[in-house]
């Protein structure tokens, strides 16, 4: 279950951020919505700020050249046709065949990768605050009991929330 | 630990070539086109009978597809060949009256085609037949057939398939001129 | 940079403004949607009836087989070049001033290139047999021929366009949030499918931020690729005047060069249209026209080098082309020299001139149609003055040319058109991080600015 | 058939053209017109310079008035070894056959007419129009070769319907081609016997020989194309 609390400015949110770490909270469950992105830690400290997406970049290229390597030789390969004396895999062409698959596939990895790593699309299970992209800013706790969930909602309303909504149904 | 993400990185690397080469190399079933939509065995004006003929009486091909060893076509009989035969046998038969009427009018018999190549495809009967390659391996057991029916599919890749086989030459001035 | 007033403008009302081109249409909206759409109709009328009648009706003829499609076709591909190589390279390079004009340089190459990738299918005899270039099995059991440049073509605007489609729609996920909680009804639903879910978490942002920056940088590269290979179509050939060593990096500039002076165009038009004046300011015209200076003398070194190695050389049949070039096409070189060097190198140099709109959008305009006449100039005169002398001929568009080349540009508007009224056509989420990470602080007797440093 | 294989076959197609026998008549450009399919575009289109001459006779002048000479080249696809177009059709269309003959496949042609555009003689012609033959031309269509459609790129193909015609017949009497076995229609048609067509890989050919005269050359040798077309001129008689 999801709890977001709404606030008319980054200090009172930030201070309810303190507050709710003050009060036991898990940092880790504790994420904000903004409209821009701020520097990491102006609201809230990522526990994990890793990112693989540059292996999904690699992956996709490496995955792209032997597409691209695998089209235009392989078929010439498996099709072949003598012309002039010419060799049947001709290696500049196929050179740029396979730079121009390695391009696109890393790039659709990128992509891919971004929306694994953002856990994108995601439509349920997620409370959405309209009054995010106002320029309000969201402070978001996760909790597990309905019980957790009043208290948090107590909490966020005491920081200064001018609206808390609650939803979802995962943890 | 280490070892076992890079295998998974590899394999997943992989498992994307592998899908898009499938796809890529399998398009051509997804979108299949048959070479011709025209009917495999349409209607003939007279019902003649291949299997009467070729089969049970075992007149040879080509003693009716005279030109088959000699050009490149085979050539339908035309309607004095029929009649030099059925001017006496079975002369009576309500059929064989049809076949009468044409030759009275003067008129040939309009034979629907059954085995259309492209225009832009050549494919020379004397060549294949004085190189062992019989009627029936593209025409199919014609002598069992009473409507003839096409039964090879007669696209490219079909050609190719059997000029590979048999280390004919693929040249594309082979065939298209 | 930008010139705002320091009192803060709410998020809202900023909002608002960004995405006023979203507002119900305007009769002037769509009277120009209609206008753009009538002249796009006749192109195709005309295109049908070259489908109908043959290639006849075109122009072409021997030994000029190729002719306005062509010209068209390298002219989109480089004005496509514009938006993902200054967006591309803006954002790496953390230029703050780049946060307005990216979603239209980014639109723009979306477009471009779309419209740039229907002239090949125009320009072929048989534009219904276009499934011949595609590597996949089919009944003839042949492949198409990797080593023609033209396949290269293919392959290569087929990365652009799928890559700077995926740039585009990057940049703008945070965006079609903002639409989709504005929108109601139907309306909602489908940008709430656009956005994806959305919702700005820290992780989003993070996750967001690495891959425009990775995006950007894989971008860059295909980026030169797409205008190196339409450059190796000529360059791979034997015809005197094609075959030079110099024309991918010449031809990599001349895109960017006219890719520049369209998002210029653009841009003026836009602040014009939907009263961005606040966000597009005369800072920006003046950083554009700093880019575009120095891409003017780039090119204006690489046809010098062509030139004169042509000059020097004097290899008969080069120099003969050369020459048939300034004899039959005179004026036109004059005006590709004029509008791409000769003005616009002393004109861009005054800081007055940067900053003037009516300036800006005179020299812009000016240099594309210097780069058309390039172009003009690249295709025709060294076909027509070949290796044969008994078959040295000339070339004239017909009114199918013009009319597919006229709606190749509508069509063009229209695409911008109908974006513009759908899509939020300036990067909100830039803007506003831009907003944000400018604070002001006193010192001494002055209020400043401070830039906070971007993650 | 591998490399090595084609480098040996046993044909490989060249013509032999000697310019001092030439007269410029243009019984060759009708011949072939006729042989071939090739359509007759009218009065307007050639007038533009669209007519789809397969061989062309070009006139050129040589001398100041009143010394004029006028000079012929019957030019035609020259069958390049090393032939540009090849390499730049995207779908070979445009192809070298393992006898030396650049080939063109109209029905896979799209017509991109890159590979006009890279041939240095400009020998290949283009049809701007679905083809059509006036009264009562339209019934002399040869059966043998395929009748081209609009937006398709056509050019010499040294007869190839003739060609097949002579290997097959020869095939099936199981003996090699002879010399005069194939015989295209321009040099069938030529009345000096300017043009001799035959095979170069036989050193005893008639082509072959006069190929070695000393009076010959080949049109812009310095590209590299190795046409398979040989000229001679010299201005005496033919000396082997």
């Amino acid at each position: 279950m999801e709890v977001v609390g709404i606030f008319e400015n980054l200090e009172t949110a930030g201070h309810a951020v303190k507050d709710l770490i003050r009060a036991h909270v898990q940092e880790e469950d504790i994420t904000s919505l903004t409209a821009v992105p701020y520097p990491e830690g102006v609201l809230v400290h990522e526990k994990d700020t890793r990112s693989h997406l540059q292996w999904f970049a690699l992956g996709g290229g490496i995955a792209g050249a032997l597409t691209g390597f695998g089209l235009a030789a392989g078929t010439a390969w498996l099709y072949p046709l003598f012309t002039g004396d010419k060799p049947i895999v001709s290696l500049f062409p196929v050179g740029i065949i396979t730079y121009e698959f390695t391009m696109l596939f890393a790039i659709l990895g990128t992509v891919f990768g971004m929306f694994i790593e953002m856990g994108l699309p995601g439509f349920l299970f997620r409370v959405q605050a309209p009054e995010v992209t106002e320029g309000m800013v969201g402070i978001s706790v996760l909790c597990a009991t309905a019980d957790e969930r009043g208290r948090i909602r107590e909490l966020l309303l005491k920081a200064g929330a001018t609206r808390v909504r609650t939803g979802g149904v995962r943890k | 630990m280490k070892n076992t993400r890079v295998v998974i990185f590899l394999a997943f690397v992989l498992l994307a070539t592998a899908v898009t080469l499938l796809v890529f190399y399998n398009l051509g079933y997804i979108f299949y086109f048959p070479a011709s939509s025209d009917d495999r065995s349409p209607a003939q004006p007279i019902a003649f009978s291949h299997r009467l003929h070729a089969g049970e009486r075992g007149i040879h091909c080509e003693y009716c597809h005279r030109s088959a060893r000699i050009s490149s076509t085979a050539g339908v009989p035309d309607v004095a060949l029929c009649r030099s035969c059925h001017m006496y046998i079975a002369a009576d038969r309500p059929v064989i009256k049809d076949l009468s009427r044409y030759w009275i009018e003067g008129r040939p018999i309009p034979w629907v085609r059954v085995h259309r190549l492209p225009d832009f495809a050549f494919f020379p009967h004397r060549m294949h037949l004085n190189a062992g390659v019989y009627c029936d391996q593209c025409h199919g057991n014609v002598a069992a057939m009473d409507r003839v029916e096409r039964v090879s599919g007669l696209n490219m890749g079909w050609c190719l398939d059997c000029h590979r086989r048999k280390s004919a030459s693929i040249d594309c001035w082979t065939c298209h001129r | 940079m930008t010139e705002r007033q320091e009192s803060k403008q709410s998020v809202k009302e900023m909002n608002a403004a960004m995405l006023s081109s979203m507002e119900a249409p305007s009769r002037g909206w769509l009277v120009l949607a209609a206008a753009l759409g009538a002249v796009v109709g006749w192109g195709a009328y005309a295109w049908g009836l070259q489908l109908v009648n043959g290639l006849g009706v075109a122009g072409i003829n021997r030994p000029v087989m190729w002719g306005f499609y062509i010209i068209n076709f390298v002219f989109w591909v480089g004005m496509s070049h514009s938006g993902t190589m200054v967006s591309a390279i803006l954002r790496l390079t953390n230029a703050n001033w780049r946060r307005p004009i990216l979603r239209g340089a980014e639109a723009m190459t979306v477009f471009t290139i779309t419209v740039a990738a229907m002239f090949p299918l125009i320009h072929l005899g048989r534009s219904w047999k276009l499934h011949y270039f595609i590597p996949f099995p089919n009944t003839l059991g042949l492949w198409p021929n990797f080593r023609s440049p033209l396949l290269w073509d293919i392959m290569a605007i087929n990365t652009y366009i799928i890559g700077s489609s995926l740039f585009l729609y990057l940049g703008m996920l945070p965006d079609l949030a903002v639409v989709r909680d504005r929108k109601q009804g139907l309306a909602k639903t489908i940008y709430s499918i656009l956005a994806m879910g959305w919702r700005g978490t820290a992780r989003e942002w993070r996750v967001y931020h690495k891959a425009s920056t990775l995006m950007a940088a894989l971008i860059i590269p295909v980026a030169v690729s797409v205008h190196s290979i339409v450059s190796w179509d000529f360059a791979m050939t034997l015809v005197p005047g094609w075959h030079s060593t110099i024309f991918a990096p010449y031809f990599v500039i001349g895109a960017i060069f006219s890719g520049i002076a369209a998002v210029v165009t653009l841009i003026l038009i836009l602040r014009r249209a939907f009263q961005l004046e606040e966000f597009l300011t005369p800072g920006h015209m003046d950083n554009m026209g700093k880019v575009l200076l120095v891409v003017s003398l780039l090119w204006s070194y690489f046809y010098f080098a062509e030139v004169l190695t042509t000059w020097y050389g004097h290899k008969p049949i080069e120099w003969a082309v050369f020459t048939f070039t300034g004899d039959a096409y005179g004026f036109l070189l004059g005006l590709m020299v004029v509008g791409n060097t000769c003005i616009t190198i002393p004109a861009l140099c005054f800081r007055r001139v940067r900053r003037s709109g009516p300036a800006m959008l005179f020299i812009s305009i000016f240099v594309n149609i210097g780069m058309f006449t390039e172009r003009f100039l690249i295709v025709v005169p060294p076909l027509a003055h070949r290796n044969v002398p008994f078959m040295w001929g000339t070339y004239a568009p017909t009114w199918v040319e013009l009319s597919i080349t006229a709606a190749a540009f509508a069509g063009f508007g229209l695409l911008y058109v109908l974006f513009s009224r759908f899509m939020p056509i300036v990067a909100i989420s830039d803007v506003h991080e831009g907003e944000a990470l400018r604070s002001h602080h006193r010192l001494g007797r002055r209020t400043v600015s401070t830039m906070t440093e971007e993650g | 058939m591998n490399q090595a294989e084609s480098d040996n076959a046993a044909y490989h197609w060249g013509m032999v053209i000697d310019l001092d026998r030439c007269t410029g008549c243009g019984a060759c450009v009708v011949a072939c017109q006729a042989e071939n399919n090739v359509p007759t575009v009218g009065e307007t289109l050639c007038s533009q310079g669209r007519e789809m001459q397969w061989i062309r006779i070009e006139r050129y002048w040589e001398g100041q008035y009143p010394e004029v000479r006028a000079r012929f080249i019957p030019l035609l696809c020259q069958h390049c070894d090393n032939a540009p177009c090849e390499p730049v059709c995207p779908v070979y269309a445009s192809y070298h056959t393992s006898e030396g003959l650049n080939g063109q496949v109209y029905n896979r042609c799209v017509g991109t007419r890159y590979c006009a555009n890279n041939c240095p003689f400009s020998a290949r012609v283009f049809n701007f129009f679905e083809p059509e033959w006036p009264e009562p031309l339209n019934n002399q269509l040869s059966p043998d070769l395929t009748v081209r459609s609009k937006g398709v790129m056509e050019k010499c193909t040294f007869c190839i319907q003739r060609i097949r015609r002579g290997k097959e017949d020869a095939k099936l009497e199981g003996r090699p081609v002879r010399d005069e076995d194939i015989v295209p229609a321009c040099a069938q048609t030529c009345a000096p016997g300017a043009i001799v067509f035959g095979n170069m890989a036989d050193p005893e050919s008639r082509a072959f020989r006069l190929a070695r005269s000393k009076r010959r050359f080949r049109l812009l040798e310095d590209l590299g194309t190795e046409p398979s077309v040989i000229y001679l001129k010299g201005g005496g008689r033919e000396d082997d």
